[in-house]
């Protein structure tokens, strides 16, 4: 039990309009990461849902009933916020089980509960504590339990890991990925990080400048982006987007992929010279600067040796280009 | 702070600022009388000031109510005026005894007053006067003419034409018969007891035989006045208990109550609030019976002195000399009505309210109030202990007994010809 | 922290200014005050007393009655104001702090007004209003129908200071709702959403989240009442006058200082009795002030947000 | 408009509730607007009632107007509180930083030191700080009033602004030095600002009790070229008779600069708060 409907939602802050209409379903159990760049409106949507913020007009429905008016409380939800904002003056356990003691929760069940929850988190030996006394990443794993004890029907989750480091956050990201499977609870994940939402999603969701650009599973983005703003957003280097005339292609942008784009030394499309190369062991990513086209990046898997400014020629694999026309929509065949 | 330095920077002050302003001499006069403000910036000063060419006058008044802390600090300090404003009796003559009050026995103008009117501002042996004396002031009754004709009620002579009168008045309903309130305490004391009491103690006879500790406040005379405003309570207004000064003024300015007991300073300001609403008049406190002699509380109440460490001595002597002259009298009487002056020379009094205050001074012996002279001296204070006995007998809550009892240990606690009594 | 830094100047000059100005200005003033308690007036000038101030003060009968009974009334006005004010200011606070009120600017400066009132008009409105003469209290009962329940108030012994405590509450309650107002404020928005999301709102978000997160600021505001509360002279002197009347019902500390010290009417001011007095008084508050700062301030939990 | 957050009766019921208050709050202000515009007699007779044609009466504000300077005595008042303040602000943020701050022998006592002022009326100081004045040659100027509301004013600021002190982050004062800001940088650019509501709030009421003061302009600066409005409207009270129109005419329109600063700060102490919300 967890869906989610939004139809033609907007929001507007005086003369500002931030959600221009946005119609979503995100099904019982799904996993929806909501990407974009900063002031997308990605946390606006998910304060809207959230009921944090009120919808200036379109309707918010949980599991089919209209919740425009519900307080955030009796939504059903739970939310993770960037910075945790637990408690300061409450212990981890109270923390966790403050909202259960609201609603009127027999003692049995929020004992039951906030144990379960410190049980998945590992959290057991941290239930005294007070929030100043755990580092960053415990206190990450308090805010999710806090947000799991309640058993919401939705869980909120507003950038969650923005303020953790590189290990931790891939290690909270399985944490987390690992609790959708075990709680089979319908999550909503806010995030400007492309990996992140690679990783954990089940459905992307690409907004730009309070519009959602697309909807899709995370493969799907990346095989078939509907437009050069997602197309460039997923996938991590960037795809080249070159121009299609010189090349003698349709449309006006051509999009390729790193990984699919030919180097070779000798002969192909179209020359240019190496400005850099990055060396990451499995893969080597090299940028070469185009007269037609601008600077490029190529992947090539395992170790090569290039040098800087040696003339390459790079050739676009024809069957994985992406046409896009003058409004960078993709021209599909 | 280091005294001598202190000194050292004050003269040089002193003396550059002598120096700038050694053609005029500005005297400034410390006051706790802001109501006079304007009566000396319009008439006083110009009068001084076009006789006596050289000499400026400031009159710089404070709150009443502050007027002695902030002249105790300023004295202490050496930033006071040349010229101070004397309250009566030990006030001025502990400011005196610190050195801070100048000695005036040697002026000349202190001939034109009697030894009584100089009391309040001599040494307790009469042999030295601090200040010139300027004003007492009558206690009695004023009345509300127009009312009492209405009413058909006459001023009354004794005390049970007064009970008499108030009885009518209450019983008509249509005035509130006396206007007087608990909440400021003074008001009991002094235009209560202090108004009513000379009867019942003879004036100067008890007094003197109270200092002499010869008589006791739980004597008869000294208990009845306390009876007898005690009695009052039934006569005064709804809630007088938080009824204030300004309030009882106001209740009887306004034309609301019949009777108000008074100090004669009321004259000045009730011409100007009543106008022409109504007439007063005045009756003096009245006697047990008729023929008896009456007494009448004629305080001495305001004088003016120098501060020794005066820039201008001599200008400041001079302005006081002139304190002392008829001239002087004649213009301060008129322009503050029911302030009479306290020279020996009979001055002539234009308003008739003042005239008829001024004229039981014929007819009646005057006193002083009783609590005032030396009796005050000592903790606890008679006369705050007064206030305090007067309000609570007058709003029922001590009898005029226990109140006596009190006043009474509480002076031999500290005042030697009354202890053992 | 820096302790290595040999000698860390800046301390000095962040802390030069104020300490200076107060040592000079007010501290070594009121301790030569102070000092004169030491000493009495006798017939050839001053002279060191010791503590004999202390032994009139406390072992003389009439002294200790008005002292005893000055600070019973003190503590009876501070028992109010901890009472009626510090709850009314908290619970404006908290309406005045809800999200998407209109006009709260307009409600905090309104309730704001009556603390920037000087108290001779303070004094002179609520005498007029609560005068038995003038109407405007009586009328208003009578009005409803209650004008049984009228008396003078400020008149009466057992009616005076609970009605000049609760006109000081009037006058100040805007403090303690600014103080709190900016406590509750400077709670991170999302601390409160956090607490929406668990269902913890209204009053019990009040009680559970914001009321332990503010309780530094009560703290400061009750210790604030205190010393406020027994340094209180004014409101009392401008309406009951110095004796404090009826019968020293209203009679509190302040005043009794004042008396004494500065003297009133044909009482001639005693600076060392008064002295002894602000000694003592000064005592009372110190020792109030350390319980605080050292049995409860420490006990506070502070949080950075 | 029902949103999810402002449910209407709740809105209603606070609504209500300071309506209530704010009443209670202006009511005697109220009283005290409408009477100064009345007659002496129209006060007393009817306290409640509006100023009518027939009880219309400016002689309250006519007195203050001749009687002695009052824009003068208002801008004396605007000096010395304006100025008494910054001080105050001022010595007070920097004592408080240095003692909520930095750890060093005797910071606790220093704390306990700069408390004292606020359990001692500084009334009692007043012939021993009038002699100050005077050796200083200070007596009749404004700056020794300043200097006794700073010294004032400056216990009760560094109590509360170091207690306020102690909340901003430390991470941010440790980044600012890694970064290698001075301390005084660190004051001046990091932590004044975020601790701008507190300063607010202190200003605020210390303001009150320096703009009503009686007692220090009669003894410290009683000239007519020095005098304040609280001392300008004490001519009015009499020994025996008080001139209420003129006291009300004065004192309500000593109001008027307080609550202008009033809101000044008030402003502030939103805009810091807002301020430090938004990351």
């Amino acid at each position: 039990m967890g869906q989610l409907d939004l139809r033609a939602v907007t929001k507007s802050f005086g003369q500002t309009d931030v959600i221009k209409g946005v119609d979503l379903s995100v099904a019982d159990g799904e996993f929806c990461v909501f990407v974009g760049p900063s002031g997308c409106g990605k946390s606006t949507l998910l304060r809207i849902i959230a009921g944090l913020e009120d919808a200036t007009s379109g309707d918010i429905l949980i599991d089919g009933r209209r919740v425009n008016a519900t307080a955030p409380a009796d939504r059903e939800i739970s939310m993770v916020f960037q910075s945790y904002a637990l408690y300061p003056h409450l212990t981890v356990r109270d923390n966790m089980a403050l909202g259960l003691r609201q609603s009127g929760a027999p003692r049995a069940t929020i004992d039951e509960r906030v144990a379960n929850a410190s049980r998945m988190l590992s959290l057991e030996p941290l239930l005294a504590r007070r929030p100043s006394e755990l580092s960053g990443g415990q206190r990450q794993r308090v805010a999710i339990g806090r947000a799991i004890v309640r058993t919401p029907k939705l869980f909120l989750f507003d950038e969650p890991l923005s303020n953790l480091d590189a290990a931790l956050r891939v290690h909270t990201r399985i944490e987390i990925a690992r609790l959708h499977r075990e709680l089979a609870a319908t999550m909503i994940y806010v995030t400007h990080d492309q990996v992140e939402a690679m990783t954990l999603a089940d459905k992307i969701v690409v907004l730009n400048a309070g519009r959602i650009e697309q909807v899709g599973a995370p493969m799907q983005l990346y095989n078939d982006p509907a437009n050069t703003f997602v197309a460039g957003f997923i996938g991590s280097p960037q795809m080249n987007l070159l121009a299609a005339g010189p090349l003698g292609q349709p449309g006006k942008t051509l999009g390729i992929r790193p990984e699919h784009l030919e180097l070779d030394r000798e002969a192909g499309a179209f020359p240019g010279a190496i400005s850099h190369v990055e060396h990451l062991g499995g893969e080597t990513n090299v940028y070469v600067r185009t007269d037609t086209h601008g600077l490029l990046t190529v992947r090539r898997f395992g170790e090569h040796r290039f040098a800087v400014d040696e003339t390459v020629h790079l050739t676009p694999d024809p069957a994985r280009v992406f046409h896009f026309d003058e409004d960078g929509r993709r021209l599909r065949p | 702070m280091n005294r001598p330095t202190l000194r050292a920077l004050l003269l040089g002050a002193t003396c550059l600022a002598g120096a700038a302003e050694a053609q005029d001499a500005t005297l400034t006069i410390e006051s706790w009388r802001n109501d006079d403000l304007a009566i000396w910036q319009e008439k006083i000063i110009p009068a001084f000031e076009a006789s006596h060419p050289g000499i400026k006058v400031t009159f710089a008044p404070s709150a009443p109510t502050e007027y002695n802390a902030a002249l105790n600090s300023k004295l202490d300090a050496g930033t006071a005026g040349d010229l101070i404003t004397c309250r009566p009796f030990d006030a001025s003559l502990t400011l005196y005894d610190k050195g801070q009050l100048a000695d005036l026995t040697d002026l000349a103008a202190m001939a034109n007053f009697s030894d009584v009117a100089k009391s309040g501002w001599s040494t307790d042996d009469g042999a030295h006067t601090f200040c010139v004396p300027m004003a007492s002031v009558i206690h009695g009754f004023i009345y509300n003419k127009t009312a009492f004709e209405e009413l058909g009620v006459t001023p009354p002579a004794t005390t049970e034409e007064f009970f008499a009168a108030l009885d009518k008045i209450k019983a008509d309903g249509t005035y509130i018969p006396m206007a007087m309130g608990a909440n400021d305490q003074w008001e009991a004391a002094t235009m209560g007891y202090q108004n009513v009491g000379p009867n019942h103690w003879k004036g100067e006879q008890g007094r003197l035989a109270l200092i002499a500790g010869t008589q006791k406040l739980t004597d008869p005379q000294w208990v009845a006045p306390f009876t007898e405003i005690a009695r009052w309570k039934d006569y005064l207004g709804d809630g007088f208990e938080a009824q204030t000064y300004p309030d009882s003024q106001n209740l009887f300015t306004l034309g609301r109550a019949a009777i108000y007991p008074a100090g004669s300073w009321e004259i000045a300001p009730f011409r100007a609030q009543v106008a022409d609403a109504f007439e007063m008049g005045a009756f003096p406190p009245p006697v047990a019976k008729a023929g008896d002699e009456c007494y009448i509380s004629d305080h001495v109440d305001i004088a003016i002195g120098m501060n020794p460490a005066t820039k201008n001595p001599e200008a400041a002597r001079t302005f006081l000399e002139w304190v002392g002259t008829p001239e002087f009298a004649q213009l301060y009487a008129n322009a503050l009505p029911g302030f009479f002056p306290l020279q020996n020379e009979a001055v002539a009094l234009d308003d008739p309210l003042a005239q008829e205050f001024v004229s039981w001074r014929e007819k009646c012996k005057s006193t002083i109030r009783s609590t005032y002279q030396i009796l005050s001296r000592g903790t606890p204070n008679l006369e705050n202990e007064t206030w305090n006995a007067s309000a609570n007998v007058i709003r029922g809550t001590e009898t005029p007994e226990a109140a006596a009892a009190r006043l009474q240990e509480g002076l031999a606690s500290w005042y030697e010809p009354q202890k053992g009594n | 922290m820096t302790d290595r830094k040999p000698f860390r100047w800046h301390i000095l000059v962040f802390l030069a200014p104020a300490v200076v100005v107060y040592t000079a200005v007010m501290i070594l003033p009121l301790f030569a005050t102070l000092n004169l308690a030491l000493f009495t007036r006798g017939p050839d000038g001053e002279a060191f007393a010791g503590l004999q101030n202390f032994r009139t003060l406390f072992g003389d009968p009439r002294w200790s009655a008005s002292f005893w009974n000055a600070l019973g009334n003190n503590t009876w006005f501070f028992v109010i104001h901890m009472l009626v004010q510090n709850p009314i200011g908290v619970a404006l606070a908290a309406l005045l702090s809800s999200p998407r009120l209109r006009f709260a600017a307009l409600y905090r400066t309104a309730i704001f007004i009556p603390t920037v009132l000087s108290f001779v008009i303070v004094g002179f409105v609520w005498k007029l209003i609560l005068s038995p003469i003038w109407g405007i209290a009586p009328g208003m009962l009578d009005a409803v129908g209650l004008k049984s329940l009228f008396s003078p108030w400020l008149g009466q012994e057992d009616t005076a200071l609970t009605t000049l405590a609760l006109i000081s509450v009037w006058q100040f309650v805007g403090i303690p709702m600014m103080l709190i107002y900016a406590a509750l404020l400077s709670i991170p928005d999302e601390v409160i959403e956090a607490a929406e999301m668990d269902g913890v709102t209204g009053w019990a978000q009040f009680w559970r989240i914001k009321l332990p997160l503010i309780l530094p600021s009560i703290g400061i505001i009750s210790i604030l009442t205190f010393v406020g509360n027994f340094n209180a002279f004014d409101l009392i002197y401008v309406s009951q006058g110095a004796l404090a009347g009826p019968n020293f019902a209203t009679d509190i500390l302040g005043t009794f200082l004042y008396r004494t010290f500065f003297g009133f009417q044909l009482q001639l001011g005693d600076p060392h009795m008064g002295a002894a007095i602000a000694t003592a008084m000064f005592v009372i508050i110190l020792v109030g002030v350390s319980v605080y700062l050292f049995g409860i301030q420490t006990r506070l939990r502070r949080y950075q947000f | 408009m029902t949103g999810a957050r402002a449910s209407l009766p709740r809105m209603l019921a606070a609504h209500g509730v300071l309506l209530l208050y704010t009443i209670i709050a202006l009511f005697p202000v109220f009283v005290i607007v409408v009477n100064a515009f009345k007659s002496r007699r129209a006060i007393f007779s009817e306290p409640l009632a509006l100023p009518t044609p027939a009880t219309w009466d400016l002689v309250g504000f006519r007195t203050v107007l001749q009687q002695g300077d009052f824009l003068l005595y208002f801008q004396n008042s605007l000096i010395v509180t304006v100025a008494s303040l910054a001080c105050v602000l001022l010595f007070g943020a920097m004592a408080a930083f240095a003692l909520s701050e930095y750890r060093f022998r005797g910071n606790m006592l220093m704390g306990l030191y700069l408390a004292l002022g606020i359990m001692i009326p500084i009334r009692l100081g007043t012939v021993a700080i009038l002699q100050l004045m005077v050796a200083s040659g200070l007596v009749n100027t404004l700056l020794a009033l300043i200097l006794v509301y700073t010294a004032q004013g400056l216990p009760l600021a560094v109590f509360i602004l170091s207690e306020f002190m102690k909340s901003v982050s430390d991470d941010l004062k440790n980044a600012g030095r890694i970064d290698g800001l001075s301390e005084y940088t660190i004051f001046f650019r990091l932590v004044l600002p975020l601790v701008r509501p507190a300063m607010a709030t202190v200003a605020v009421f210390t303001m009150i009790p320096i703009w009503n003061d009686l007692w220090f302009p009669l003894i410290l600066a009683p000239a007519e070229t020095t005098k304040t409005v609280t001392l300008g409207a004490q001519v009015f009270i009499g020994q025996f008779v008080t001139n209420w129109n003129a006291v009300l005419a004065a004192l309500s329109l000593a109001i008027l600069p307080v609550l202008v600063l009033y809101l000044i700060f008030s402003r502030q102490l939103i805009r810091g708060i807002t301020a430090g919300a938004v990351k």
